[in-house]
């Protein structure tokens, strides 16, 4: 397990945060939204494939940098800092993995360049419930003859209001809440019989519903084995959910930060607030959980690269905690700005709103726990 | 002209039963539309015209003011008259005629700091609804501090020249007149803030809506540039604004707890554990899928339980002469944290069904909730900190002293 | 509901408070403790007798004075606030209220009376694993020729090392956690077949494990109808609960009382340790937490004398309010003297260690959150 | 003779382990029992005869010391020598040879600030584990604020004369002599402070046991009257005692938070997870029955989890020479909040089965934790309390400063 980065590694985060911090601040993101465009961004999605995010975790061969989940966790930092609407998670990240993972050569090399390269993004059409749920799979697939036909619907698909192509989940055999029986099937948005439901989100960066009614995918967009998804689907979710516990701590980080600006500059009863030793606690527990989450985020993005056997614990436990930290200090960045955290017009609620939907992506602290639970046995 | 209250209640709440069912009109003894409220003054609409006469007939006797002096236009009753009024008026549902923070705050202040003329001019307008009051306190430098406020007040000889800013100014720019604490001496705190009253129609008054975290609000800041008020306007002592102040912020705190956050209830809007129910599911003993949410939304109610025992706890020790003071003073601290867990949970237990901003593809009251829930982070600020109210429990209550 | 005293039982609670801090002081279970009487009382027993404790539920018919379970929650709170091992809880309260609500004419006036003078103290045998479980009974009850054979084990039963009659929970009927099928049998300690092995227990008050082996228990000894002993249990129980739920409020006032004294009086830095702004917040929060506690006990207390329908829900509350405030508060006692809070000298672990008993008697706040719960329907 | 350590580290390692092989006896390759500790003075009784032996054979080499300067007998390796050292001796499991506050704590200080005549007298019997010594710093009044401490200490000429009372003074009662802090200057605080050394058996010197919440404990209360000691055992300047003071309790806090408080593992105790399977039950698909305490339960694991991951990333980044500073500032914070959390979760799930305190009745293990829990609830105060760890934090690594 490794914690300290390459000199690589370095650069790539330093023009990250930079770049985040210059292009995309979280004033872009509430330009976005006063603007209407529901954190639809192709000016930002551009620059990103300038800089080739896209291309982290895919490999040279197919026009990716080829750098890794520890290099793709400090993107997703940087990107939490300023809380930038960007398809990363979805296509750099779950896109690429699940193509890089289930794909066979030949959709490697269709897709995987056009990914690098920011023409194709993705997004997975997993869930169907309000939580976040794998094996509760019920849209159907059916066999016909060059394919299948799939009907069913999905619930808040991130990116799903304005990805290119979707990865569907859909289930071949057995009943909703079986693990086996899934099967992917990459399934391009303007296919037959998809409609999309945009969504406006608390968090303005937009999302979207998805109903497939006799959608017909031919034989060569099935991902991976039938029948056989989750073989694919849980590493490419576990590598999603620890490169958004990536971007969480980048959430919470620029949220401390502000805090503790603010505890520094603000004055009350003629004392800074943060001399106020109650608060200085807060803060102080505040910066250990950052701390601990920090080592968490580190080790699970490291062992991806690693190719450890204990990724889904990292994954379970980076997300968890990321969880627990990020709302601890959204809403205590609130609390502690008083009244002006309180309106729109300062950044706070910003955070405190995006956490709540990193929260519940790809599975909440309590879905995390529970697993944790269960691969420790008990 | 006032009613001249008999000495016996029996007689009174025979005749209060009396003149309700004659005065109060049948629309007025329906369940209250938001958009129904009358909160009085100058831009008032009316919506339904029947809350016009019901507000006219009540004003008339006093009776939306009944405790307060007959001289002044109030209803003169005492304490237990008062109750049967009230009695009467649930009886058969009837609405308030009149939302003031002119009757809940100003009033009461200005009838026990105020001179007569002050009175005399004033009071009457609140008791008929004809003037609506806003609070100028809050100011933006100022935050829990309140005292340190600077909105300069200047002596000008004929009249005051107010110079400054407040925020939080509920409904500043629905209202008619303000009651405003501004600085009218500068080398000390406390004893250089005064108690001002002014049109907010004056020249160089200008209001602006505050957006919040969780959407629009009645809340606005308030600029005042190079205002002029007449001198007869400033209620109390010159510099003696803050005894008023303090008056009037325990009014405000106990309106705060006492309406305990009221969530927009109805409108399709459920509880927290049929949110969990619908959207994490339940075995087939009904207990909910998720064994951690639920202990922790059992803890929750548990402890909103134990908050409204407290609150009838506290009631009946009042009523019994007790001493309260120790119970009151963390129901706000506890009111504010209940109101946010419950949120937090609601959140949680919707998923993403509770990610919704407006617009379709979410359920109506699940967008209320979330807007909700952003609201609710304001309880712990609004009307005194959860810091602040912390500290006065240790202070006041504990007896714990400050560093020496 | 009522939260305010009648004139009677605020005598009542003076007297109990001033017996307590006189003659039953922690100084008392020290002594206890160190001649090694683990928790054995005789001359306590005797004054509490004299002083009409033990007949504070018991009707006046009976011998008792017949002042409810408001009045009684008094003498408890004052016994937790010294710790006093007494056999109140379940002399007092559950087996007076056992026989009271199951018993026969016969047997009330047969044991009431001797309850009441202090003649007969009773324990309840019911848990046999190591948390409580009402319907997780097994020692079997068979039918013989003139009454019933009793076999089987419980563990840590209160008072059980001096206890004279056991109150046994055996099942008659069906297995192991069915709720139906228990029955109460009144067993004297020194019947053929008991024995009793004594607990030295952390809080020094004691407590048994009993076997029973083949012991004959005659008709007239059983208490209530057969297979129906939940319809007894239940209510006993609750009522047992709440009683323990005022000692635990009696305790977690004491040991603030104490560290609101030292926060007073202790200086370090310079500085009286209770001007610590972080400190001051976390007294403000237990105060809260112990206002919340007595309105719940209040309530608790209130229903049963008011034969309220929702009692069980508001026992549930009380008793497990009264457990995280016990252990917020004893914890913080110890944490807030420092070292002198870790010396068995000193009497803050003292409260800590009766708390962990009193948490873990009638069920713990875990269960009672899940009995909460099941009886709101989720 | 010292070894005189060759410059390549290869050979240096050939030489080591042919060393250990010929002179570390068997039975100091196997597991150390609790009661074959060595840790030297007058008093050590060598219950296993080889463990003298091995002691005097490293102790020869200054191994038991191993960077120490040979000019006092210690091995005078560089850091790289050491850790092939260490790496030998664990490739055999061979035993620490002697453990002892004076190679932990008060050799390195006297090294640093002692004169050349005091490391003469003192350093080889450490390293010899001939004199064993303790450390008198905490007082009854003083708690938290260490430099508090009035012990008094008196110049009488040709000596100093010392009254007062030390407490929590670890294995007080089995020392030869004591490092300690006393107060020289009664008008200033920190710069009235000396450190001095003495014979625990100097007249009027008294000690006794003190027995935790927990049982029985290694500290004791030390009492001294009168004692005499002579003026060359002052170390330092006199007054200039607090920065001796702080650099040692950076070796004690080091120390503390490094052992994680390591819990009496083996006979008979089981992991958390473990007692809540026997005592609380699980469903057919293994999982535990009581659905909160299981989440709370992963909640902790994972808090330990991420806590291993944190002292393993300080380490990390400390070798890649990184600042660590902040990570480390946090670790005995966190350490304490953990163990105590294990407990208390051990005891919630052991039920009345964590009640008990001796004799028969309990399992053994059970009983084990019960004690466990009562002695965590000392790791948020010794060495630093949580709320002075919390402070430290906010103020050295936040900059959060105290009210001016």
């Amino acid at each position: 397990m490794s914690f300290v980065l390459t000199e690589d590694q370095e650069m790539l985060r330093d023009t990250a945060i930079n770049f985040t911090r210059d292009e995309l601040p979280v004033k872009h993101l509430r330009g976005l939204r006063d603007s209407g465009k529901n954190g639809v961004d192709p000016e930002g999605r551009q620059k990103l494939a300038e800089l080739g995010f896209f291309g982290v975790l895919i490999p040279e061969e197919y026009d990716g940098v080829g750098m890794g989940m520890v290099a793709l966790g400090q993107v997703m930092e940087a990107q939490g800092r300023t809380l930038a609407s960007t398809p990363l998670l979805q296509t750099a990240c779950i896109g690429a993995s699940a193509i890089l993972l289930g794909g066979s050569e030949a959709q490697k090399q269709e897709w995987l360049p056009k990914i690098a390269s920011g023409e194709v993004t993705t997004a997975l059409a997993l869930d169907e419930g309000s939580h976040h749920n794998p094996a509760g799979v019920a849209t159907e697939a059916e066999r016909d003859g060059q394919g299948y036909t799939l009907n069913g619907a999905k619930k808040y698909v991130q990116d799903g209001h304005h990805a290119d192509v979707f990865i569907v989940v859909a289930r071949t055999f057995g009943e909703a809440g079986d693990k086996h029986g899934l099967t992917l099937f990459l399934v391009p948005r303007d296919a037959n019989g998809v409609s999309v439901q945009t969504l406006n989100t608390v968090d303005s960066h937009g999302a979207a519903h998805l109903t497939l009614e006799d959608v017909h995918v031919p034989e060569s967009h099935v991902l991976g084995a039938p029948d056989k998804g989750m073989d694919i689907l849980e590493p490419v979710l576990d590598r999603g959910r620890i490169a958004l516990a990536a971007e969480m701590l980048g959430s919470s980080r620029a949220a401390f930060e502000m805090t503790h600006e603010y505890l520094q500059t603000r004055k009350q009863f003629g004392q800074l607030i943060g001399s106020f030793q109650a608060l200085q606690h807060r803060a102080a527990k505040m910066f250990t959980d950052l701390e601990l989450t920090t080592s968490c985020v580190s080790a699970a993005l490291s062992a991806v690269d690693e190719q450890r056997n204990d990724i889904a614990e990292l994954a379970s436990l980076a997300k968890a905690m990321a969880g627990e930290t990020v709302h601890l200090v959204s809403n205590d960045t609130v609390q502690l700005h008083g009244g002006i955290g309180m309106t729109d017009e300062h950044e706070a609620g910003f955070y405190m709103k995006r956490a709540r939907v990193q929260e519940a992506l790809l599975g909440s602290a309590s879905f995390h726990r529970d697993r944790f639970a269960q691969i420790n046995g008990y | 002209m006032p009613y001249d209250a008999p000495s016996d209640l029996e007689t009174f709440r025979q005749e209060v039963r009396d003149w309700l069912e004659e005065n109060c009109p049948q629309s007025m003894r329906t369940p209250q539309p938001e958009d129904e409220v009358v909160w009085g003054g100058r831009r008032e609409k009316f919506k339904n015209p029947d809350s016009k006469v019901w507000l006219e007939r009540m004003a008339e006797r006093g009776w939306t003011a009944p405790h307060w002096p007959k001289e002044y236009g109030g209803g003169g009753l005492d304490r237990e008259q008062v109750k049967v009024l009230n009695q009467e008026m649930s009886r058969i549902n009837a609405r308030i005629p009149l939302h003031s923070f002119g009757l809940w705050m100003f009033g009461p202040a200005l009838l026990e700091f105020g001179n007569e003329e002050q009175k005399k001019r004033f009071i009457p307008d609140i008791i008929h609804g004809r003037t609506r009051w806003c609070q100028g306190y809050s100011e933006p430098g100022a935050g829990s501090d309140l005292a340190g406020l600077q909105t300069k007040c200047e002596d000008k000889g004929d009249h005051y020249l107010i110079n400054g800013q407040k925020v939080w100014t509920s409904y500043a720019d629905q209202a008619d007149w303000i009651f405003c604490l501004v600085r009218t001496d500068n080398t000390v705190k406390h004893e250089g803030i005064s108690f001002i009253l002014f049109d907010m129609a004056s020249e160089g008054v200008e209001t602006r809506p505050i957006k919040l975290i969780s959407g629009s609000s009645p809340f606005c800041e308030t600029f005042f540039n190079d205002v002029k008020v007449p001198k007869d306007q400033l209620v109390g002592e010159v510099n003696g604004g803050w005894k008023i102040a303090k008056r009037l912020l325990q009014f405000e705190r106990s309106s705060i707890s006492a309406s305990g956050f009221g969530s927009a209830r109805g409108s399709g809007m459920l509880e927290l554990e049929e949110y969990a129910k619908i959207h994490v599911g339940t075995d087939s003993d009904g207990k909910l899928l998720d064994g951690d949410l639920r202990g922790r939304i059992a803890d929750h109610q548990m402890y909103t339980k134990a908050f409204g025992l407290t609150v009838r706890r506290s009631q009946e020790q009042a009523k019994a002469g007790q001493e309260v003071g120790h119970t009151a003073s963390i129901i706000k601290y506890a009111a504010a944290k209940m109101n946010q867990d419950k949120h937090e949970l609601m959140i949680e237990a919707l998923g993403t069904e509770g990610l919704g901003w407006e617009g379709e593809g979410f359920d109506k009251g699940a967008k209320m909730v979330t807007r909700g829930w952003l609201r609710s982070k304001g309880n712990s600020i609004e009307g005194g900190t959860s810091e602040i109210n912390l500290n006065v429990v240790a202070k006041r209550v504990l007896g714990l002293r400050d560093h020496q």
